[in-house]
């Protein structure tokens, strides 16, 4: 296993109100994301536990494009990772960022 | 120790209790009087629905007749009957109604004690010696809920690595060191002194009905998690509204 | 005197030490191998029939199990090194020299035989090559082939999965080779007539049907988000722009996610009727809903596909059907319609080059090729017009004199930037290569030549080869839409970003699609089940691709 | 049954509980769509990252939830307490952490003497990782079961999920006080693989899926009494015949042991010899037996209520 983590500056904040979201599965080739609004508003913080060890550039440039994509200011990304590919982690960082700016049904 | 030692110290002054082809079923009468039920399984048997239907059979023929003495569990079985023919019939059924009669029968009064004396795994091991209130070993008891070969193939480890593995946690190997660190196994009876005192002891010791293995678990630190966790959820859903 | 007639003589002979065992034209499955000892010669040329989906596989098992002391050095020419056998014949020393065009589950063997030098190979063809030359220099001595049925005559029925077979036979039995079928009746009346009688030399009741692949068969629970979303962007930013009603498609689950986007995502965009009309394609099962849905007017195919028999005779106005209602495919026709009568080939490869190269061969297995590069070809002896390949051309060339303009026809390449167990599927040099420099071939067994690609759709975007001016630009626009793979990473932003607005590369943005909308509930069936649903109950499908 | 019937699914992004797959859906997915919305609080969420504390042993990654989701809810107003098991993590396995959760939810069930539990299987069993762990929460969780149902709590257990509910998993479900199993459903004790594996594969080949079906699968489950409803594969069914079930089992005791033990004891004198599903589903009687693997779920509830409502007091 590996650990991994990024803090990175984003433009914006976060939009919405949730407090927490949580998407994905640990299984091969999947990750589960969970996202936490628990950081200042420009501040983004992606923590990594991973089974692929050795990609860290991958990780690295995937979720530099991540934020500079969405914005996800305020948020703590923490992902679980069954050794996805770099498509899906970025899907899924996205995902997980769209659900916790949706409103509470 | 045989089968006929075993039930020779556990019952000295006799008992009704045959072997038909592993399926063991009868009685004995107790040292501090009264009888118990037995059942069981012996020769190290698979147990599929044909053994499981005639061990609920005898467990509820016992409740009917109104009985709360002890019902005393021998085992000594290999897992499940792992066969197209139990499958088709519906096992989990069988071994699912067989525990629900051990528990039940515990709970209306008749304490249910499990007894090792052999091996065990998996589905057969659930339904008998694990669904009982206490369970005690004889030395050289062999649980095993998953043997390492197989352990070895889904996990692609090799069996001396899953060996040096086991060596810093009791959590998955066989062996009655780790089922009783992890909180299944009360105690392991002197198989050199009485096995009728020894019952007659447990017996009298344990009037509390609870379920105590998770706690025994985290006390003898190999289940260091289950306990806690259940407890919270506990009071969490108890607290929600 | 010079003889004439030789072939001819040498034929009465072999059919007179056959007969030895036969009765009529009939042969026991037991006496096969002393059959064959005696109507085959040392270094003939057989072609034992087999292809990527149907196989001679009671014959096959037979051809190994002849004495090799009596029977040696045969020279192999078939479509399929499939079987087990067909490479026990070789490991046997039955066999000595391979031309073939597909291998898939005996790749890896096949190199191993090779680097062992236990095969002298000919030559790696397309399905047309080898085909071709049947008639030119290749033609079969011996052909073994398989058929449903025959009656005492030994007129065949070769059924739904006719493939092959009229090839071979008719390259066979017209330079005076032997064809020996094998069946799995002998019946008194046929469903129809494939094969005429006279020109099969015998039968073998093998009791058992010949062995079928169902390779064309795609479960849609598998089906990925990313699959989606390239079945999108592919529809979207390929099919709706140039307006492709005539195609065919590759086995992959990027093109399966194509056609079960058609009924939804498809429908949305308004394509029913202005795109994928017509068909150089296997019954493929994930086609149902579309098929059903009304976008598909005819489709001609290669093989026949398991548990689709009762639906296509149900649907004769879309499938080719014989007088008897079931499906009668024809492999060689088919790889003509679909190098010359499509304007679209869209498939899925293993690896890409920075020139655009792709190859489905790794440095372990020579898979081989089967019919992917007679479709995704440009065929330049093409001469009919139609609205894609004119704009293809255009696009291309747009400076020609319209009138002396060649039209290209689409071949697109499409996958995920990472596949099975995050293989990448771009590649600075191509493992082909290096297995033609460690086999010391003249031609490095590529799928598809950069010259003929004109798109790259990955689940970053798409690329569109045609419009690249020059060497720099093409390797940018590829790199472009290699995603995070090393080839991805080592792009140049600046040229990227220039290609972007130049609408060389489009990513889903430009196209109007959000990926966070691919979704998997797209599907018009996510399960076999609901294939068998939308079928009405007529699709049946083999055990191993139910849950229920 | 006309295909064209068939709708396009909707292209909204939002998913409900009448298209949305079961067996596609993950764990949430359907806590989420099958309680009534907003209602459902989890108890130890994944925020609190309980995960397991032994697959580091073996390299493995873990997930902030172990595989499992408890928690309070409502279904058409009624409170409930529901679990549900993610059968694609770790195929939905019993680890110590993933089991205690539910041990401790039937606890507390036992307790209330009354808010009814939703188990939403979806397991191979035992985590191979932590074996003795895991077996010991089955040990534990039948003996909560029972206990809650002795205190007059019902349990109905869902069974729809790619892992299907296998091992101690399939001892669990038959502690329930009724199941509902979908046609993707299937319930077992030894998997097909361990059976092939242990006997060969002419005892049982695990790649024969439709075999794999018949033996284990939901109709055949409905057909035997293994399980008492059977139910299309949306959340939207499972919602509803939960609600129904809840409400229609009645108290445990001695009367119910012995109404399952003749049941069962019928079921092995009826059909103890047969050698297949299809035998069996002949011996009951049913016209067309070899057809039933095919037909539609709807035909099927009609066939397997023609053949006789199913018993509630022998579970």
């Amino acid at each position: 296993m590996e650990t991994l983590s990024y803090r990175h500056k984003a433009q914006e904040r976060a939009a919405g109100s949730k407090s927490l979201a949580i998407i994905g599965v640990v299984a091969s080739g999947n990750l589960e994301v969970l996202v936490e609004r628990s950081l200042p508003d420009t501040e983004c913080q992606v923590d990594i536990n991973t089974a692929a060890e050795g990609f860290g550039a991958v990780w690295e440039a995937v979720i530099a494009d991540f934020v500079e994509r969405r914005s996800p200011g305020g948020l703590r990304l923490s992902v679980n990772d069954g050794g996805a590919r770099p498509d899906t982690v970025a899907l899924r960082l996205a995902q997980a960022v769209r659900l916790i700016e949706e409103e509470d049904r | 120790m045989t089968l006929d030692d075993m039930l020779a110290s556990l019952f000295p002054e006799g008992h009704d209790v045959r072997n038909d082809n592993g399926v063991l079923l009868g009685s004995g009468p107790l040292r501090g009087g009264g009888r118990a039920v037995v059942i069981g399984i012996a020769d190290r048997i698979a147990v599929g629905v044909d053994e499981a239907i005639r061990l609920s059979r005898h467990v509820l023929n016992a409740m009917e007749r109104g009985g709360t003495g002890p019902i005393l569990v021998l085992v000594d079985s290999d897992s499940q009957r792992m066969s197209k023919r139990d499958e088709l019939l519906g096992l989990n059924e069988f071994l699912a109604h067989l525990a629900k009669c051990l528990i039940y029968a515990d709970m209306q009064g008749c304490q249910t004690v499990g007894l090792l004396y052999g091996h065990s795994a998996a589905g057969a091991f659930l339904a008998t010696a694990l669904a009982t209130r206490v369970l005690v070993a004889l030395p050289g008891a062999e649980p095993e809920v998953m043997d390492l070969p197989s352990m070895s193939k889904v996990t692609k480890l090799s069996i001396d690595v899953l060996k040096e593995k086991a060596k810093s946690t009791p959590v998955f190997a066989p062996g009655l060191d780790n089922l009783a660190q992890t909180g299944a196994v009360l105690s392991t009876w002197d198989e050199k002194t009485s096995l009728a005192e020894q019952l007659q002891t447990l017996l009298g010791s344990d009037q509390d009905g609870g379920d105590r293995r998770d706690r025994l678990g985290k006390t003898r630190r190999g289940r260091p998690k289950a306990a806690d966790i259940a407890e919270r959820v506990h009071d969490l859903a108890l607290q929600s509204k | 005197m010079k003889s004439w007639n030789a072939q001819k003589t040498t034929l009465a002979e072999r059919l007179a030490d056959g007969r030895r065992y036969a009765s009529g034209k009939t042969i026991e499955v037991v006496d096969l191998p002393n059959f064959l000892e005696a109507v085959i010669r040392p270094a003939d040329r057989v072609c034992l029939e087999g292809d990527n989906q149907k196989q001679a596989d009671v014959l096959a098992a037979a051809l190994a199990d002849v004495d090799p002391a009596k029977i040696h050095d045969l020279h192999m020419v078939q479509s399929g090194v499939v079987l087990p056998e067909h490479l026990d014949v070789f490991e046997k020393g039955i066999a000595r020299r391979l031309d073939y065009s597909y291998s898939g589950p005996q790749a890896a063997r096949v190199a191993r035989l090779l680097f062992g030098g236990k095969i002298e190979l000919g030559a790696v063809h397309t399905y047309l090559e080898l085909f071709a030359r049947y008639f030119v220099d290749l033609t079969p001595n011996v052909a073994l082939i398989a058929a449903v049925c025959a009656d005492r005559d030994g007129n065949l029925y070769t059924g739904p999965n006719t493939e092959d077979t009229p090839t071979v036979v008719e390259a066979t039995t017209f330079k005076s080779g032997i064809v020996v079928a094998q069946v799995a009746e002998i019946v008194d009346r046929l469903p129809r007539v494939d094969i005429p009688g006279d020109q099969v030399h015998f039968v073998v009741e093998a009791k058992k049907p010949f062995y079928v692949e169902p390779l064309f068969t795609r479960d849609p629970a598998a089906i990925t988000e990313a699959q989606v979303l390239t079945a999108m962007l592919a529809i979207k930013g390929l099919y709706a722009p140039y307006g492709i009603r005539r195609l065919n498609h590759g086995i992959g689950f990027s093109t399966a996610a194509i056609e079960l986007l058609l009924p939804t995502y498809g429908e949305k965009l308004g394509l029913k009727g202005s795109v994928c009309t017509h068909w150089a394609l296997n019954p493929h099962p994930a086609l149902i809903p579309a098929i059903e849905s009304g976008w598909v007017e005819q489709i001609h195919s290669f093989g026949s596909e398991v548990g689709m028999d009762d639906y296509i005779r149900a649907r004769s106005d879309i499938y080719f059907t014989g007088p008897d209602g079931s499906l009668r495919s024809n492999r060689a026709f088919c790889q003509v319609a679909g190098l010359y009568a499509c304007d679209m080939f869209i498939g899925s490869t293993l690896q890409i080059d920075l020139l655009g190269n792709s190859s489905t061969v790794t440095t372990s297995r020579i898979a081989g090729f089967g019919g992917a590069p007679n479709m995704g070809s440009d065929a330049r002896g093409r001469r009919h017009p139609s609205a894609p390949w004119l704009q293809a051309g255009k696009e291309a060339d747009p400076d020609g004199p319209p009138p002396l303009r060649r039209g290209r026809k689409l071949v697109v390449q499409i996958g995920e930037t990472f596949g099975d167990k995050n293989v990448p599927l771009f590649v600075e040099k191509l493992d082909a290569l290096t297995l033609a420099e460690k086999l010391n071939l003249e031609l490095a067994p590529l799928m598809i030549y950069a010259d003929d690609v004109t798109h790259i759709v990955t689940e970053e975007g798409i690329a569109n080869l045609l419009l690249c001016r020059d060497k720099d630009e093409r390797e940018q626009a590829i790199r472009g839409v290699a995603g995070y793979t090393d080839v991805g990473r080592g792009r140049d932003g600046k040229m990227v970003r220039r290609l972007r607005e130049r609408g060389v590369i489009r990513r889903p943005e430009d196209l109007g699609i959000d990926p966070l909308d691919a979704d998997r509930s797209l599907l018009a069936a996510r399960s076999i089940k609901d294939l068998v649903r939308w079928s009405g109950g007529l699709y049946a499908p083999p055990s191993k691709f139910r849950n229920w | 049954m006309n295909a064209r019937k068939l709708e396009a699914p909707d292209l909204s992004r939002v998913a409900n509980s009448k298209t949305v797959s079961w067996y596609e859906a993950s764990a949430r997915q359907r806590v989420r769509l099958m309680l009534d919305a907003g209602s459902f609080r989890e108890f130890i969420g994944p925020e609190q990252r309980e995960q397991s504390p032994h697959l580091r042993v073996f390299d493995l990654p873990t997930q902030f939830d172990d595989g499992i989701v408890v928690g309070r809810g409502r279904i058409a107003g009624t409170p409930i307490f529901v679990a549900a098991q993610e059968g694609r993590f770790m195929g939905g396995a019993f680890g110590e952490v993933h089991g205690a959760k539910l041990t401790g939810l039937l606890r507390a069930a036992r307790d209330t003497k009354s808010v009814p539990v939703l188990i939403l299987f979806d397991t191979g069993g035992v985590r191979l990782q932590e074996a003795n762990a895991g077996e010991l929460a089955i040990a534990e969780i039948m003996r909560a079961l029972i206990e809650a149902r002795m205190a007059g709590v019902k349990i109905v257990g869902l069974i729809g999920g790619r892992a299907g509910c296998y091992g101690g998993g399939g001892l669990i479900a038959g502690c329930c006080s009724a199941l509902a199993v979908s046609e993707q459903g299937r319930i077992g004790v030894s998997g097909p693989e361990v059976i092939e594996t242990n006997r060969g594969v002419e005892e049982f080949d695990s790649r024969d899926r439709a075999l794999v079906w018949r033996t284990m699968g939901g109709k055949h489950r409905r057909l035997l009494g293994g399980a008492e409803a059977f139910v299309d594969d949306t959340i939207q069914s499972f919602r509803n015949i939960a609600l129904s079930l809840i409400g229609s089992v009645p108290s445990f005791g001695l009367d119910v042991l012995k109404a399952e033990q003749a049941r069962l004891e019928e079921r092995l004198q009826r059909f103890g010899t047969c050698a297949d599903a299809i035998d069996i589903w002949r011996a009951e009687d049913i016209f067309d037996a070899e057809a039933v693997p095919a037909i539609s779920s709807l035909d099927f509830i009609d066939l397997a209520n023609r053949d006789g409502e199913p018993r509630y007091d022998a579970r």
